[in-house]
């Protein structure tokens, strides 16, 4: 728990940012997040924080050193960071995955009115933003029922769009899938109802 | 706009408008165009009637409210004569205010009691919206979940310890489309200022007429011209309705098959047909 | 992980249990959960874990000082325990809001002026009808502002005004309690004096 800088040597060009610290902004981002994290993106968390007051980039080893550093302390907890096709995250050791899947078995059971439009825009208009749903919905989109989505792994990123900001898109999945019971999207319940209809009408009316 | 010009500006209108102008607050030196900028940094005219009473170092609870009125109204006055768009809530506390002006310009009658006093339910007012606003300036004081910290979920291991077939609850993908048609069906969030096309029901009529004039059966939706928006749903159906009067066409489905047989659960729509006139 | 008792004299009902173990229950629990967690869902961990084999019951006392515990183990990380009005929750510290924001510009919840002040009206003035928030604010309440407060579920209605048109009570939830980090009403920032509050906002609005 304590800041212990025992290599310095290893890293020279970044001698000057704190471990402790680092390793805390390690952490704010993998726990923030609602999806594995890519280096990519835990090198931005750095950006700001060091590259401009010491004109130096954090480099990727140096991460990943930190990284190790991270897994070590996670070591006598019931988490544990791992590494998966997309990025970083941290989790609940399977150990422990008992005591949480007994105390909320009935957590798949209930979806929420939010959790199904938000997941209906999701399926239906895929790949979509988060500003998409927005917009389609009305209200902003809650990031707990976002994550909630991940966490079922029924919706994934894949990709961004190439905006300002580079929103991540996102995609239903195979759990999904699974889920409703669907071989594929094309056995979406259809939608060609009056609704729809006035919907796209009134798109173009906007446009 | 130069400095002197708005000088100027200023010097003319209290030349006109005696009343109003004589009583013009400094900070009315503010070029035109910034008073809607202004206007937009306030939540509506209690707050703008409290900036006023701020910027004058006024207590309150002392308040006479005839000054600030003043100032109000040559506000408005003002922002109506450069054509700013003003939000009905300004006009409507404009028409308090000025009633309220011309109440307090009359001799007190000798009962008034504080109670009656015009002025009390105004500063009331005044006074509760200040703590809302700092009720709202608290809460925003306040660390915010999903703003100033984040909660923090982590996943659960996918790997399950004993090896368990996981109980895998299904969803009927029905439900879906519950969802999206509740979404599609809202009004549009955003206001859209959409300068209604007139669709004439003349034309409506005609072009209905002619589509089923063979005789043919055609679904509502394919009567519709796209263009037309709405207002061309609301009056090919008001033509429809029309036509029907006439007995120049007739009802093959009316749409309402689903709510009756729960069996047949096909998208049903209003599906008309012409009759042969000639007959 | 290994067995260490090491304060058996502390809590002698529960001496068969493993200190760090129950560190980790705690963990696993608060950590994996999408919402606050109540004492009593914290207890029904251990009931699962323990009671069962040792047939005794873990006390409130005993989670809390595990929870204290807990926090202590979180002051040099980027996280922090707190308790809101639904229970227990493990959050990312305010310091690192602007990492996280960063990094998800589209993520963070904006709480616009006009929000802010029907929020306030509602939560200092409840129950409130529609009516009762134009009548404070002076203008046409939003319906949108509305709308995403019923969403994040930060409002609800509870029972309506028996007059005329029966409108509808409005009332803050423990939602909104917990997303503001408060465990009651009571605990909502106290609005000062009059001549304090046109002092304050002589400020504000001067920024």
């Amino acid at each position: 728990m304590q800041p212990n800088v025992q290599h310095p040597e290893e890293y020279p060009t970044s001698n000057l940012i704190d471990k402790a610290h680092a390793l805390r902004i390690l952490e704010a981002v993998l726990y923030a997040s609602e999806t594995p994290v890519p280096t990519l993106v835990l090198s931005q968390a750095f950006e700001d924080e060091y590259d401009t007051q010491h004109d130096h980039k954090i480099t990727n080893a140096q991460i990943e050193s930190w990284l190790n550093q991270l897994s070590a302390k996670l070591a006598d907890s019931a988490l544990e960071l791992i590494k998966t096709a997309t990025g970083y995250r941290i989790q609940v050791r399977p150990k422990y995955a008992r005591i949480v899947t007994r105390l909320w078995p009935e957590r798949p059971v209930r979806l929420s009115q939010a959790l199904l439009e938000t997941l209906s825009v999701i399926a239906y208009r895929q790949p979509v933003t988060r500003a998409d749903i927005e917009q389609l919905r009305g209200v902003t989109v809650n990031s707990q029922i976002l994550r909630t989505l991940f966490e079922r792994q029924w919706i994934a990123e894949d990709g961004f769009r190439p905006v300002a900001g580079r929103p991540a898109l996102l995609v239903t999945t195979k759990y999904f899938l699974d889920a409703f019971g669907l071989q594929s999207l094309e056995q979406l319940p259809e939608l060609t109802e009056m609704n729809q209809i006035i919907h796209d009408l009134n798109d173009k009316n906007i446009e | 706009m130069t400095e002197s010009e708005v000088e100027q500006h200023t010097v003319n209108l209290a030349r006109v408008n005696d009343e109003w102008f004589s009583e013009l607050p400094d900070d009315l030196y503010i070029p035109p165009e910034a008073f809607a900028i202004m206007l937009e940094r306030f939540e509506g005219p209690l707050d703008f009637l409290l900036y006023l009473v701020k910027k004058n170092g006024l207590d309150l609870v002392k308040l006479d409210i005839a000054p600030i009125a003043s100032q109000y109204l040559a506000y408005i006055k003002l922002m109506h004569q450069l054509d700013i768009e003003l939000a009905g809530d300004y006009l409507v506390m404009a028409a308090l205010l000025a009633d309220l002006k011309s109440r307090l310009l009359l001799p007190a009658p000798k009962s008034l009691t504080v109670e009656d006093d015009p002025r009390q339910s105004l500063l009331a007012r005044l006074e509760e919206y200040a703590r809302i606003k700092q009720g709202a300036a608290l809460l925003n004081d306040q660390l915010v979940e999903g703003r100033d910290v984040f909660a923090v979920t982590v996943g659960v291991s996918n790997i399950l310890p004993d090896n368990a077939e996981p109980e895998i609850t299904r969803f009927n993908a029905d439900i879906l489309q519950l969802a999206m048609r509740a979404i599609l069906s809202r009004p549009p969030v955003v206001e859209h200022r959409i300068i209604a096309e007139e669709v004439p029901l003349e034309e409506r009529i005609i072009a209905v007429r002619q589509a089923l004039q063979s005789g043919k059966s055609i679904r509502f939706d394919h009567l519709l011209v796209r263009a037309q928006g709405r207002m061309g749903i609301v009056v090919t159906f008001m033509a429809i309705l029309e036509l029907l009067r006439q007995q120049e066409i007739e009802i093959v489905d009316d749409g309402l098959k689903e709510n009756q047989n729960k069996e047949d659960q096909s998208p049903s729509l209003l599906t008309v047909r012409g009759l042969n006139l000639a007959a």
